[in-house]
C-alpha cells in the first residue's frame, strides 16, 4: 500500500484574516503529518485570494495531475465549474466549509463542513437565552453567501425571543472596520446590552471600541472561530466574553485527512461530515486551546 | 467667400483687384482687460485681400492678444470684429478657422507624441474607406514641409524635432487650412535665414492669391521687405499706421518704443587680454559634438555660431552637465567635473535655456517663485524662506532688468515673451555666475528690449564676468561679440576675429564652404 | 545666404528606440516562458498554456479598453466593480425568465450586457469630462458605485445562474474550442485586432492619441476633447462586457467579491505592455502581452513548488519591478 | 506635458481664483457637518467628532506624506502595506523582548519603525527615480511586496503585542488625551504644520513644486529631480511610520489585513484636498480637511438610519464625487 503514488491537491484561500489564516496553518500542517505517514503520497497546498485566481489554482492543479482534490472555496458558486472539470474528469472531490446552492454528489465526492447556519443559530440562543430581553447589534463580515448563511442561522436563534437586534452593517472580518462601526454604534445607540460580531478578528476591534468609550451598559460580546486569544479570554474567564462558538479551522485538516483515507484505507468515504458549531465555555475551553496557531 | 487653401488652384488676383478689394476684416474699438490690467486700448485695425499688414511693437505691447482676438481665441472686453460689412463673434479658434482665419501661433502648439505629419492633419484627417490615408497625409505633409524650405521626415516624432522644425511644422498645417485671411505671430524668430526666406516667398504667393496677411516680427527688415502697410502698438495702444514704403527700419524703432533706437549695439572697448577663466579641451557630447575645446577669458564675450542643429546647444549642456558627456574641463585652472547642473552653477558657471518656456520658467508660478529657484540659498534664514527679501529682490530684478508686467502677482506664463527673457536673465543673475552662457539671447525679442539685452551683457563682462552667447543671428554676435567660435556638424570649425567677424566669413565656415584652423 | 541649406538633423536617437520600447514587453515574456519551464517541465505543455492564455482573457479584454482610457489621458480604477455590477444585472435577467426562448434569452441578455457596459462607461466618461472631475477620483467614486450596487442586488449574497439549459447552451462560450483553440483565446485576438484598427488607423484613434498628448493642441485642431475622451470611456465599458460576456459562462454566478482589484491588474498589463500612464502612447498588442505576463507570472508561482504560499505577493510585486527594470535597460541601449 | 504647447490658456486668471480652490474642501466640510446633524443629532456631539477625527488620523497623517508625493509628480500605491510591514516589525521587535526596561523598550521600537518607515520609502524612491519605472507599477510592485512579507511574517495570522506592561504603556499614544484632547488629533495638526511649514516655507519645500510642475525647469535651475523625488517618498515613508505608532497602541496587533485599501483613500483625501495629481501644487490643510470628510461621510452614514448597509458603499462613493462637483462649481465661480 506504501507503494502507491498519489497526489492530493488542496486548495484554499489565501491567508487574508485570521479565519483563513488557521486554515493554511492547519492545511500545512496535516500536509505534512500525511506525506510522512504515507511514502507515496504527495500533497500540494496553494491559497488564493478571489475566486477568480482560485479557479485558476485548481486548474493549475489538474495541470500538474492530482488524484484527489480538497477544496475550500473563497466563494463557492463561481467555483463549481472548476470543481466540477476535476470531477469530471476523475479525481476525489472533497469540498470544505462553504456550499455552492447545487451541492450534491455531481459536484463532489465528499462534504466536511462548519455549520455555518448553526455558527449564527448557536450565538443566536446563546444571547437568547442569557439576556432574552437584549437589545443587539451585529457586525457582519464581507457580503458574501456564508456571511448571508450565519445571520439567517442567528435569526433562527433569536426567533421567539424578545432579543431585538438594533442594526447590522458590514465589518468585513476586519478588525479596524469593526472598531470604526463599533464606535459609531456607540455613538448611535445609548444602551447596548450585547453585541454578536460573528468573527474573533472583529471581536479585538470591539473590544478596544467599547473600552475607550468606557461604556458599562455592554454586558457581553459573541463572536466565532475558536481564534486562540478569544478561547484564552474564555478559559480565563473575561467578562465580556463569556463564550465563543467554534469554527474550527482545522476542518480542513479533516478533510484532508478524510481524503487520504479514501486512497488508503480501502474505507468508502464520501457524504457529508457537517462539525458542530460548538460553544465553547470556560469549561470546556482548554480542549480547543492550541497556543501555536497563528491564529 | 472666396476661401483659399495652398495649391488648390485658386487664381491669383491681380493687382487691380487687390487695391480695390473691400476690407476682408476690421476691428472696431477692440480692448481687453485681463483682471484690472487693460492690455489692449481701442484698436482699430483694417486686414485687405491681398495685403501683407505688419504689425510691430514691443514685447508686451499686446501684438498676441490682439491676434488671439482676431482667430477667435480670446474674447474682447469691448469692441467688435467686422467681417465683410458685418458684425461677427467666434465662439472658439475652431469658429474663426471656419471663416478662413487661421494663426500661427507664437507658442508652438503641437501634439508632442504625433507624428509630423498626423499633427498637420489633425483634425482633419484625410480617409480612405474607414480608416485614415496615411501615405496621403504623409505625401502631402513632405511637400508642404518642402514648400517651406524645410526637409523634415513627415514620419518623424514631433517631440524630436528641433525648435525649428517644429516652427515649420506648426507654419505648414495651418497653412493647409482653406484660409482667407492667415495671421503669423513671430513666425520666423526660431528660423534660419534660408527657411526665413522660403517663408517670405510662400507669404508673398498666398498674398498673390488675394489672401489678407497679418504678420508680426521683430526683425524689422524682414518687416520692410515683406510688408504693404505697417501699424505700430505701443503699451496697448495703436500710436501709428502707415504704408510700408513710408517707413524705414530705424522709423520703425522709433515708433515701437518712442525714442530713437540709434545704436543697438553698445560700444565695446577692446578687451585686454586677461587670464583664462574657462578652458575646455576634447570635450564630447555623445551624438551631438565631437572633440569640442576652447578657451573663454576674464571679461570676454565669446559667440558660438552656426546653422540650426549645428549641436552648439548640446555641447553647452554637455559643459555644464545637463547631459552626458566627456572630456576635461578646467575653471580657473582647476579640473572640474560636471556631472550634475548644481554643480556647475556652484562653481559659478551658469546657463540659460534657449527654450525658456519648456526649460527656463515655470509658467503657473508667480514671478517670485521663478526668480529665486535657482538661488532659493540665498533666502534661506535660519530654516524658511525669507520672503519679505524674496520680494524685495522681485521689485529689485524688476528695475534692473525692466521687466514690463501689469500686476507683480502674474504668474510667468502671463509674461509677453521678451519679459520671460528677461525675467530668465534675472533669474540666473541670481547666482551672482562668474561664467555666464545665453543661448538665443533675443530670440522673439522686440528691438527696444535687444538693445537692453545688449547693454546688459556688455555690462556683465565689464564686471569681470565671462560670456558665452550661443546665436543663430549673426549680425548680433558680430555686434557684441570679442570672438565668435562657428561650429559645423557637431564640431568647431572655425573661429573669426577681428576684422574678419562678417557675415561672409561666418557663414562659409558654417557651411563647409571654408574650412578654417580648429580653435 | 540662402544657398545655405539647412543641415540634415542627425538626431540621434531615430525610430529605433521606439521599437525598442514597443518590443521590450514580448521579450520580457519570453524570458518568463524560459523561467516557467525551468520551474516546471509542464509549464510549457500546449493544454497548460492554452489554460493560462485562456484565463488571462479577462483582464486582456479589460485592459484593452484601458489603453483607450489611459492614451487619451484618462484613468478607470472602476472597472473591476463593473464587471461585478454588469454580470449580476446580466444573470438577474436571465433568472427573470422574461424570454421562454433559451436561445433567443440567451442572445437578449448578451445585449443587455453589452449596453450596460457602455452605459455604466458613459456615466463615467461624463463625470470626468462635463463634470471635470479628475479620472482617479471621479471613477474611484463610481467603483464605490457599482460595488455597493452590486451588494445590494445580490443582498450579500450571491448571484447564480439558475436555469440549466441556459447554463449549457452558454458554457462553449467560455469552454467551447474552435479548431482546437479555446473561444477566450479568439475573443483576445479579435478584440485586440479591432482595438489595434480604430486606434492605429482610424480618425478616432488617431484623435485619442492627440488628446493624451496635448489637450489644448487637439482643442485647437478642433477636435472636442470631451467627446474623445467620452468616447474612450464607452470603449472601456463595452471591454468590460466583452469580458462579463466570457465571465458568466464560466463561473456562473458573481457576488460582491467578483472583480476585486481587477483594475490594478488591468492597468498593470497596460503599463507593463508599454503605454505610458500619462497618455499620448498606446500599445495595444504590448496590453495584451502584458496581461499574459501577470497571467503567467501567477501560473510560473502555483506550478513551481519552493514558493512559501505567504510569500507569492511578494514574488508577484518582486517580478512585476523587474519585468519593468528589464523594460528600462533595454530601452536605453 | 512637454514644452511643445505651453499656453497656459486656462490658466487662473488671477490669484482669487486659487483663493478658492483652497477654500473649496473646507465649504465641503461644513456641509458635511450640516448634513450630519440632520442625519442624526449625536453626530454633532463633541464626543463623536471627537472619535471620528482620531479614527481619521491614520489617513490625515498617511495623506500628508502622499501630498508631498504627489505634488512632486509622483504617486505612491505601496502606503497601505508599508503600514502593516512597518506595524508587524514594530511589534515583532517588542515581542522579542531583547530590551528589558520597558519604557526604554518602547522608545527603542519606535525609533525602530521610523527608520522602516523611511528605509521602505528610500526603497519606493530609488526605484521610482534610479529605477525610472512609472510610480504607479513601482508602488504596485512594492505594495506586493510589503504585503508579502507581512503576510510571511504572520504566517497568515495576527501579530499580537504580547506584553503586557508595554501595552499599558503603550496605548495613551492611541486612547490619551492632553488638555481634553486626543492624542491622535493633537498628532495630526502637529504633523499638519510641520509639514505645511517644509512645503511652503523651505527650500526643499520649494522643490517639490518645482519639481512637480516642470522637471526640465527645475533640472535647469540646478535642482536634482531625483534626489527631490526620493525624499518626498521618504517623507511619505516617515509619515506612515507616524501613523503606525499610532495605529499599534490601539488594537496592539496587526494582520495581513491591516491598512487594506488605505493607499486609496489617502490619494482620495489628497485631491479632496484640492492637490492635483499632476504634480506642482500641494495643499496640506486641504489634505487634512479631506481627510475629515472622508471620515464623516462613513460615520454619517452609520449614524443615519435610513441607509441600507448593503447601500452604503455605493453612496459613499456618490457622495465623493458630489463633494468634487460641489468643488469644481465653486472654483469656476
Ligand atoms: N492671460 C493673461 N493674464 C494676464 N495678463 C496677460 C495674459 N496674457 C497676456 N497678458 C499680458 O498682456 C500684455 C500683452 O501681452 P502679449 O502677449 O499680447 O504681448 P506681445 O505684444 O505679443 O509681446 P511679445 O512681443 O513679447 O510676444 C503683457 O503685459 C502680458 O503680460
Ligand atoms: N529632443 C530631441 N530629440 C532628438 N533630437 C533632438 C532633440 N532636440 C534637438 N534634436 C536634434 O539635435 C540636433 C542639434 O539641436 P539644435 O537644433 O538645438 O542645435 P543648435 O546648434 O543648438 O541649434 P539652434 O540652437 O540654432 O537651434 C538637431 O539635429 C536636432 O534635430
Ligand atoms: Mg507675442
Ligand atoms: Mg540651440
Amino acid at each position: 500500500q506504501e507503494e502507491k503514488k498519489v497526489t492530493i491537491g488542496v486548495s484554499i484561500p489565501a491567508a487574508d484574516h485570521g479565519w483563513t489564516a488557521g486554515v493554511v496553518f492547519h492545511a500545512e500542517r496535516v500536509a505534512k503529518l500525511l506525506m510522512e505517514e504515507h511514502k507515496g503520497l504527495n500533497v500540494i497546498v496553494k491559497t488564493s485570494p478571489d475566486p477568480a485566481s482560485q479557479a485558476n489554482a485548481v486548474q493549475d492543479l489538474a495541470v500538474q495531475g492530482i488524484d484527489g482534490l480538497v477544496i475550500l472555496p473563497t466563494d463557492p458558486d463561481p467555483l463549481v465549474n472548476a470543481i466540477q472539470q476535476v470531477k469530471d474528469s476523475g479525481a476525489f472531490v472533497a469540498l470544505v466549509d462553504r456550499a455552492p446552492s447545487n451541492n450534491d454528489n455531481s459536484v463532489r465526492d465528499l462534504y466536511v463542513a462548519g455549520n455555518n447556519p448553526a455558527l449564527g443559530q448557536v450565538a443566536g440562543e446563546y444571547i437568547a437565552k442569557t439576556t432574552p430581553n437584549a437589545e443587539v447589534v451585529v457586525i457582519r463580515g464581507l457580503p458574501i453567501p456564508i456571511d448571508q448563511q450565519r445571520q439567517d442561522g442567528f435569526d433562527k436563534g433569536i426567533a421567539g425571543s424578545s432579543v431585538k437586534v438594533l442594526e447590522r452593517q458590514y465589518g468585513n472580518w476586519n478588525r479596524d472596520d469593526a472598531f470604526r462601526v463599533m464606535q459609531d454604534y456607540l455613538t448611535k445607540y445609548p444602551k447596548i446590552d450585547v453585541v454578536w460580531c460573528q468573527d474573533d478578528d472583529m471581536a479585538v476591534g470591539v473590544l478596544e471600541a467599547i473600552e475607550q468609550a468606557k461604556r458599562t451598559d455592554i454586558q457581553y460580546i459573541v463572536a466565532g472561530a475558536g481564534s486562540k486569544d478569544m478561547v484564552k479570554r474564555v478559559m480565563d474567564g473575561d467578562k465580556m466574553v463569556p463564550v465563543d462558538v467554534l469554527y474550527p479551522p482545522s476542518m480542513v485538516a479533516t478533510a484532508m485527512q478524510l481524503t487520504a483515507a479514501h486512497f488508503y484505507d480501502q474505507v468508502p468515504v464520501s457524504g457529508e461530515y457537517i462539525l458542530d458549531a460548538t460553544l465553547v465555555t470556560k469549561d470546556n475551553a482548554e480542549q480547543f486551546y492550541f497556543p501555536d496557531s497563528p491564529f | 467667400m472666396r476661401l483659399c487653401a495652398r495649391d488648390s488652384g485658386c487664381p491669383a488676383m491681380t493687382a487691380a483687384e487687390v487695391s480695390s478689394s473691400a476690407p476682408l476684416m476690421e476691428a472696431m474699438g477692440l480692448s481687453k482687460t485681463f483682471g484690472i490690467v487693460e492690455v489692449l486700448k481701442d484698436i482699430n485695425l483694417t486686414v485687405r485681400a491681398g495685403e501683407v499688414h505688419a504689425i510691430i511693437g514691443e514685447n508686451g505691447a499686446g501684438k498676441s492678444t490682439l491676434m488671439k482676438i482676431l482667430a477667435g481665441n480670446l474674447a474682447p472686453s469691448r469692441g467688435e470684429i467686422r467681417m465683410d460689412g458685418e458684425a461677427v463673434s467666434f465662439s472658439g479658434p475652431v469658429d474663426a478657422e471656419r471663416r478662413g482665419i487661421v494663426l500661427v501661433h507664437q507658442e508652438i502648439l503641437l501634439a508632442p507624441d504625433l507624428t509630423v505629419a498626423q499633427n498637420i492633419y489633425l483634425g482633419r484627417e484625410l480617409k480612405k474607406g474607414i480608416g485614415v490615408d496615411d501615405r496621403a497625409m504623409n505625401e502631402g505633409a513632405a511637400k508642404a514641409i518642402r514648400d517651406l524650405g524645410g526637409d523634415i521626415d513627415p514620419n518623424a516624432i514631433v517631440s524630436r524635432l528641433s525648435i525649428a522644425q517644429r516652427q515649420i511644422v506648426q507654419i505648414a498645417r495651418v497653412l493647409l487650412v482653406p484660409h482667407r485671411i492667415v495671421i503669423f505671430d513671430e513666425p520666423t524668430a526660431s528660423l534660419t535665414p534660408h527657411e526665413t526666406e522660403a517663408l517670405l516667398k510662400v507669404i508673398r504667393d498666398i498674398r498673390a492669391k488675394g489672401v489678407g496677411v497679418l504678420y508680426i516680427s521683430h526683425r524689422l527688415p524682414e518687416v520692410k521687405e515683406i510688408a504693404d502697410r505697417v501699424t505700430v502698438l505701443r503699451d496697448g495702444r495703436l500710436v501709428a499706421s502707415h504704408a510700408a514704403s513710408e517707413l524705414e527700419p530705424a522709423d520703425m524703432a522709433r515708433l515701437m518704443v518712442g525714442r530713437d533706437v540709434a545704436k543697438l549695439y553698445p560700444d565695446r572697448h577692446a578687451a585686454e587680454v586677461r587670464e583664462t577663466v574657462l578652458e575646455v579641451e576634447h570635450l564630447n557630447v555623445p551624438g551631438y559634438a565631437q572633440d569640442a575645446s576652447f578657451r573663454l577669458r576674464k571679461g570676454e564675450i565669446l559667440g558660438f555660431a552656426g546653422l540650426v542643429g549645428a549641436g552648439r546647444t548640446e555641447l553647452m549642456e554637455g559643459l555644464v552637465g545637463l547631459r552626458p558627456s566627456r572630456g576635461t574641463v578646467r575653471l580657473n585652472g582647476q579640473p572640474v567635473d560636471f556631472r550634475q547642473v548644481h554643480t556647475s552653477l556652484k562653481a559659478g558657471v551658469a546657463y540659460l535655456s534657449e527654450d525658456r518656456k519648456g526649460k527656463g520658467l515655470l509658467l503657473t508660478k508667480d514671478l517670485r517663485v521663478n526668480l529665486t529657484l535657482a538661488s532659493l540659498g540665498k533666502f534661506v534664514g535660519a530654516l524658511q524662506i525669507d520672503r519679505k527679501r524674496e520680494s524685495e529682490a522681485l521689485d529689485q530684478a524688476i528695475r534692473d532688468f525692466d521687466i514690463r508686467t501689469g500686476a507683480r502677482d502674474i504668474l510667468a506664463g502671463q509674461l509677453s515673451g521678451g519679459n520671460q527673457q528677461k525675467l530668465l536673465i534675472a533669474k540666473m543673475m541670481m547666482l551672482d555666475p562668474q561664467v555666464v552662457i545665453i543661448d538665443e539671447p533675443t530670440r522673439g525679442i522686440d528691438i527696444g528690449n535687444k538693445e537692453q539685452i545688449y547693454k546688459f551683457i556688455a555690462r556683465l563682462a565689464d564686471e569681470g564676468r565671462s560670456i558665452i552667447v550661443v546665436s543663430s543671428e549673426m549680425p548680433e554676435l558680430i555686434g557684441i561679440c570679442d570672438r565668435i567660435l562657428v561650429m559645423r556638424s557637431g564640431r568647431i570649425v572655425g573661429e573669426v576675429t577681428g576684422e574678419h567677424m562678417n557675415e561672409n566669413e561666418i557663414v562659409q565656415l558654417a557651411t563647409g564652404v571654408k574650412t578654417g584652423e580648429a580653435a | 545666404m540662402s544657398s545655405v541649406a539647412t543641415e540634415t538633423t542627425k538626431a540621434p536617437k531615430t525610430s529605433k528606440d521606439w521599437d525598442m520600447a514597443a518590443v521590450a514587453p514580448f521579450i520580457a515574456l519570453a524570458l518568463l516562458l524560459v523561467l516557467g519551464y525551468f520551474a516546471n517541465p509542464n509549464f510549457i505543455s500546449v493544454a497548460n498554456l492554452m489554460n493560462v492564455i485562456t484565463r488571462s482573457a479577462f483582464i486582456a479584454i479589460i485592459a484593452l479598453g484601458a489603453t483607450y482610457v489611459i492614451s487619451s489621458g484618462g484613468l478607470d480604477l472602476s472597472v473591476g466593480s463593473m464587471v461585478a455590477f454588469v454580470a449580476s444585472l446580466m444573470i438577474l435577467f436571465m433568472n427573470s425568465g422574461t424570454i421562454a426562448d433559451p436561445m433567443f434569452m440567451l442572445i437578449t441578455a448578451m445585449l443587455l450586457a453589452i449596453a450596460l457596459g457602455a452605459a455604466c462607461g458613459l456615466f463615467n466618461g461624463l463625470i470626468t469630462t462635463i463634470g471635470r472631475i479628475e479620472p482617479f477620483i471621479a471613477t474611484l467614486g463610481t467603483m464605490g458605485i457599482y460595488r455597493g450596487l452590486t451588494t445590494w442586488l445580490s443582498q450579500g449574497g450571491a448571484i447564480t445562474l439558475r436555469d440549466r439549459e441556459l447554463q449549457a447552451l452558454y458554457r462553449p462560450v467560455y469552454f467551447g474550442s474552435i479548431a482546437g483553440i479555446p473561444v477566450p483565446i479568439i475573443i483576445i485576438f479579435v478584440t485586440a485586432a479591432i482595438a489595434a484598427f480604430v486606434l492605429y488607423r482610424t480618425r478616432y484613434g488617431r484623435h485619442v492619441i492627440a488628446v493624451g498628448s496635448n489637450e489644448d493642441v487637439a482643442r485647437y485642431s478642433g477636435i472636442s476633447v470631451n467627446r474623445v475622451r467620452t468616447i474612450a470611456y464607452v470603449v472601456q465599458g463595452l471591454c468590460v462586457a466583452v469580458a462579463v460576456l466570457l465571465y458568466v459562462p464560466r463561473l456562473g454566478s458573481t457576488s460582491a467579491t467578483t472583480g476585486i482589484l481587477w483594475e490594478l491588474q488591468a492597468i498593470t498589463a497596460v503599463v507593463v505592455g508599454g503605454t505610458a500612464l500619462r497618455g499620448g502612447v498606446g500599445r495595444i498588442w504590448g496590453t495584451v502581452c502584458g496581461a499574459f505576463i501577470l497571467e503567467i507570472v501567477g501560473n510560473i508561482m502555483l506550478l513551481s513548488n519552493f514558493i512559501s504560499e505567504y510569500l507569492i505577493g511578494a514574488i508577484q510585486g518582486a517580478i512585476i519591478i523587474i519585468a519593468m527594470l528589464v523594460q528600462r535597460s533595454l530601452m536605453r541601449k
